[in-house]
């Protein structure tokens, strides 16, 4: 018998690089009487290995938990360091509120830096599922500010 | 004194002044990009915050971004650290625009020695010795002869209009200088159009020595030694020492009055540091860093002085207590830049590190924001420890230093490691008889 | 029957060589009846966490790599640190040689520590598959000294 | 000098005395128990032989595989380290037999001064101060009264055949002491049958100050400052400092000098440890160690003196070059003993260090043979690292020391670092004001 395995390499490696972009641990393929099975067990240790600060720094307002909202598929982040503002001034109308339908390129709040008012707009169309922040409150750069379906 | 600290800068130097801070008593601020969320100093600050993507740009060069959170979390002062904006005119400007202190020199002082061609002629006016030379272009064989005579041989006749090498001829006697007069001149007009030449000594082994000074803006200076940085690679500095292995107490003691009264003169605040070429027991100012330096361990080690802690309290407004006679030099101290790096081929090696072992004991100071499971990010420099180990005497440091490499793990990464091991072993490095191309000739022919 | 397996080597090293480079711990494939599945287990940090001394220590005599016959399940090891001698006296027969049926309890070496010549007793009785130490060669505690079966 | 050095220790002491060899150019022979195959010393070691079991009794005390190892592996000289044989005069004297150099004292001062009645009587005639008292039993009340008087209130009276406290009365005044002596007599009486007592000074609140010294048995001998250990739990140092916040330079020069010149009368040689009660002013002799001390770190991080190569040259047979006028103080060192306990009920907690992250940066030394994946064995001292932090002064260390308990992570296995981070906050510590009994009834209270 001379048969030659049937293998498929491209389509291997394309599963991995699939694996590794999604963070799963195994990908399992059927077509006909062909099977592709692929899977990545974690390594153990980086979760333990990093050291901890004794003394937990208590984190000021800014340093905001890093929550991982930030990872939320519909998450609008914010472009830069500043405060957040809701409305366009003291007292106005918010900008959005949950439940709201929104259009690409419409204002959803204004981060303000520097003293200048740098409008926020909506990345795509959507609806707001909820605000992150509060009004006037310190934002990271990076740092979930509103959900947008 | 300061209440709480915003730290303008990322790795070790970062966590140098983060260290510097809690010991007075000063909270801290740490700003970061997005590459950094993990990094040691982001872990032990009192208090930090994202300010970018990666790129330095968007992030530790963005003063947008770093004014807005000096603001924010209400800090009194800002230290740059080194590199990035730490020699930033503009932004010590705005720091204090604001109303926030700058951990640095007046900005003026900043601008000042960031312009080569103004911080020479500053230098000369400090009384500074620089590389001798004509006064602009030489018109003639027989000026040039008259010069050259005066400065002494060797020298160099370098085009006027010139760079990359072309248009420089070496006159080692008063022989070769008609010819190499003539040629430079040739090669400046063929290059260049521009027969223009000027001349100055060539110094053919000259030393890096730097001129550690603190000085408060309100009369009061003092120099802290000199360090040794001539093992250098494309310009990167490699492995330092202090005191220079190449020095005597006198001229030693020269150089440091002359560089502490320049300061007096200038009336610079800050901690600073003026590079010289030395050869011949002469000394030839390069430039002036207005900033911490990477190197400054090696001058802690021998003097007991932390600079940092003295920056910062030079930065509050406090005069200096430290005077020159209370500074002595006690023992050897090298500082070994460890770098994410091939120790053969320099090519960056980022990555997670699986292990990080620092040597411990007697006379060793490890600066490094490295812990086992730490990514080096590839967005910046690579250097990632410094190894900085203290000696009795020069011999004992040498020793010392040897048996903390047999230590040292990092594992995971590339790093230049190897590079030191080799080096401590090299009789031109014990014997200290190295000049500034030393270290690459011989890595060129020890490949 | 003599019907020989059909192992394609070449995919075989292919799915290997796969596995190294995308970092996966595992990969199966399937075509019709045949099936092929590599995996490579992670290393476990304790394993690498242990720092290395750069230079590796040249290992003196006495030093003798900790050999993996100390785990052999019919080692004879070394109650003490000191010389193993094979035979009562230099240039007499040895006490046990390769092949060699022993009874518990008879002697064979002998370990001087101290000036002091330790008779090394069978510890059962059995047969002699190798001797693992020179004549006058130091030995440490633990060091597997024959293999008695 | 020696070529090779057997160690005869295990735990950071091996580690301390390989580094100290390293850096001298002398290979090192590390001995180990079968638990030990890992350890640290053991990898750094040129060469590693274990010596038998687990059970110390039958590996790092035996001395007949020590020696065994000693002469096959062909060393020079053998350094006991701390604990174990370090002061076993039989071994002393067996390393000798063999033609080989004990790095420590000579075998007839391990054998003196480790009889607590002989020792006692050798510091009287060396001109130590001892507690004062009667000679013998005290035969009258009279008697009592007026040896009393003479080395003044308060007095303890003790019965002579006595032991855990039984018949031990304290008189504070004149007044208390008919009813003190009556009392301890009748319990002395009623406890052993015997009712002799003796009287000596009572020590109400006395600090642990031990004067380290250096000798080389041939006239030559210097003092280099104290260290306070007062901070003790069950007789255990936790933490040590020197100078000591309690004395002041009169009080140091002098016990240094008396320490100094009872070296030399005694003859002593290598380096060795006077440990005295010091109260109200006065010393008192308590014992001599005549070894290295595990706080030894301190006093090299105050004087920049390497104690173990001193103790290494002086074995060798190297009259010491140093002289009491070489030796200055230079700000102020603290040590943390760092244990593999829990930090309140103090069970021992080995097992598999997962993460080890030492502290680093300006003044801060670990010494500690723990790695990351190292797995603590459950046979041994739970001593697992000493934190050693220098300041130009104390309140300077303390910062420091403050900010490395918060920067140091040993994780998988309790430690004492909970302990030392909750000491560093404590005013009676800040403050230096704590006698021997404090950290006891601090912790006791504070449960």
């Amino acid at each position: 018998m001379n048969q030659k395995f049937p293998l498929d390499e491209e389509a291997l490696r394309r599963l991995a690089s699939i694996l590794e972009d999604t963070g799963l641990t195994e990908i399992e393929v059927e077509a006909g009487d062909h099977r592709m099975r692929v899977a990545k067990t974690p390594a153990v240790t980086s979760a333990v290995s990093a050291p901890m600060p004794v003394a937990a720094p208590a984190a000021a307002q800014p340093t905001a938990a890093p929550s991982d909202l930030a990872e939320h598929e519909f998450a609008v982040t914010s472009p830069m360091v500043g405060t957040a503002y809701l409305a366009p001034e003291p007292g106005a109308k918010p900008f959005v509120q949950p439940g709201d339908s929104v259009s690409e390129g419409q204002t959803l709040m204004i981060i303000e830096a520097m003293k200048v008012m740098n409008a926020l707009p909506a990345p795509r169309a959507g609806r707001v599922v909820r605000v992150l922040v509060q009004d006037g409150e310190p934002v990271e750069f990076g740092e979930p500010l509103l959900i947008l379906e | 004194m300061f209440d709480k600290v915003l730290i303008a800068n990322r790795g070790e130097i970062a966590l140098r002044i983060h260290r510097a801070c809690r010991e007075m008593g000063i909270a801290t601020v740490a700003v970061h990009s997005s590459a950094d969320a993990d990094a040691m100093h982001v872990r032990l600050a009192d208090e930090s915050v994202c300010i970018g993507p990666p790129p330095s740009s968007q992030s530790y060069l963005n003063m947008a971004a770093i004014l807005t959170t000096a603001t924010m979390t209400g800090v009194n002062a800002i230290h740059p650290g080194v590199g990035f904006l730490s020699e930033n005119a503009r932004f010590a400007e705005m720091v204090e625009e604001h109303g926030l202190v700058f951990i640095g020199p007046e900005p003026k002082h900043l601008a000042l020695m960031g312009d080569k061609v103004q911080a020479k002629e500053a230098a000369i006016d400090l009384g500074l010795p620089v590389v001798p030379g004509s006064k602009g272009a030489v018109e003639s064989l027989e000026e040039a002869r008259s010069v050259a005579g005066d400065i002494g041989y060797p020298v160099l006749i370098k085009a006027a209009a010139g760079g990359g090498g072309r248009g420089m001829k070496v006159a080692r006697s008063e022989d070769e200088l008609e010819d190499a007069y003539r040629m430079a001149r040739n090669e400046a007009k063929a290059a260049f159009g521009n027969s223009e030449v000027y001349l100055e000594k060539y110094l053919t082994r000259p030393r890096h020595i730097e001129v550690q000074i603190l000085a408060d803006g309100q009369g009061n200076a003092i120099h802290l030694g000199e360090r040794d940085c001539s093992l250098q690679r494309r310009h990167q500095k490699v492995l330092e020492e202090a005191p220079s292995p190449g020095l005597n107490t006198e001229a030693r003691e020269r150089i440091g009055e002359i560089a502490r009264q320049a300061m007096l003169k200038l009336g610079y605040r800050s901690a600073g540091t003026l590079e010289f070429l030395y050869e011949d027991g002469e000394f030839y100012f390069i430039e002036m860093n207005t900033r911490l330096q990477v190197e400054h361990p090696i001058t802690e080690m021998i003097t007991g002085v932390d600079l940092v802690r003295e920056q910062i309290r030079i930065a509050a407004g406090h005069p200096m207590t430290l005077r020159q006679e209370d500074i002595s030099f006690n023992g050897h101290a090298i500082e070994c830049r460890i770098n994410a790096e091939h120790p053969e081929t320099f090519v960056p090696s980022p990555g997670q590190v699986i292990d990080y072992h620092p040597p411990g004991g007697m006379g060793v100071r490890v600066d490094s924001a490295l812990y086992g499971g730490y990514r080096v990010p590839p967005h910046y420099d690579s250097l990632i420890a410094k190894l900085v180990v203290h000696g009795q005497t020069r011999n004992e440091c040498l020793m010392r230093l040897r048996r903390c490499l047999e230590e040292m793990v990092i594992d995971g990464i590339e790093t230049t490691l190897p590079l030191h091991r080799r080096l401590v072993e090299n009789p031109t490095f014990i014997n200290g008889s190295y000049a500034i191309h030393w270290l690459e000739e011989w890595m060129a022919a020890h490949r």
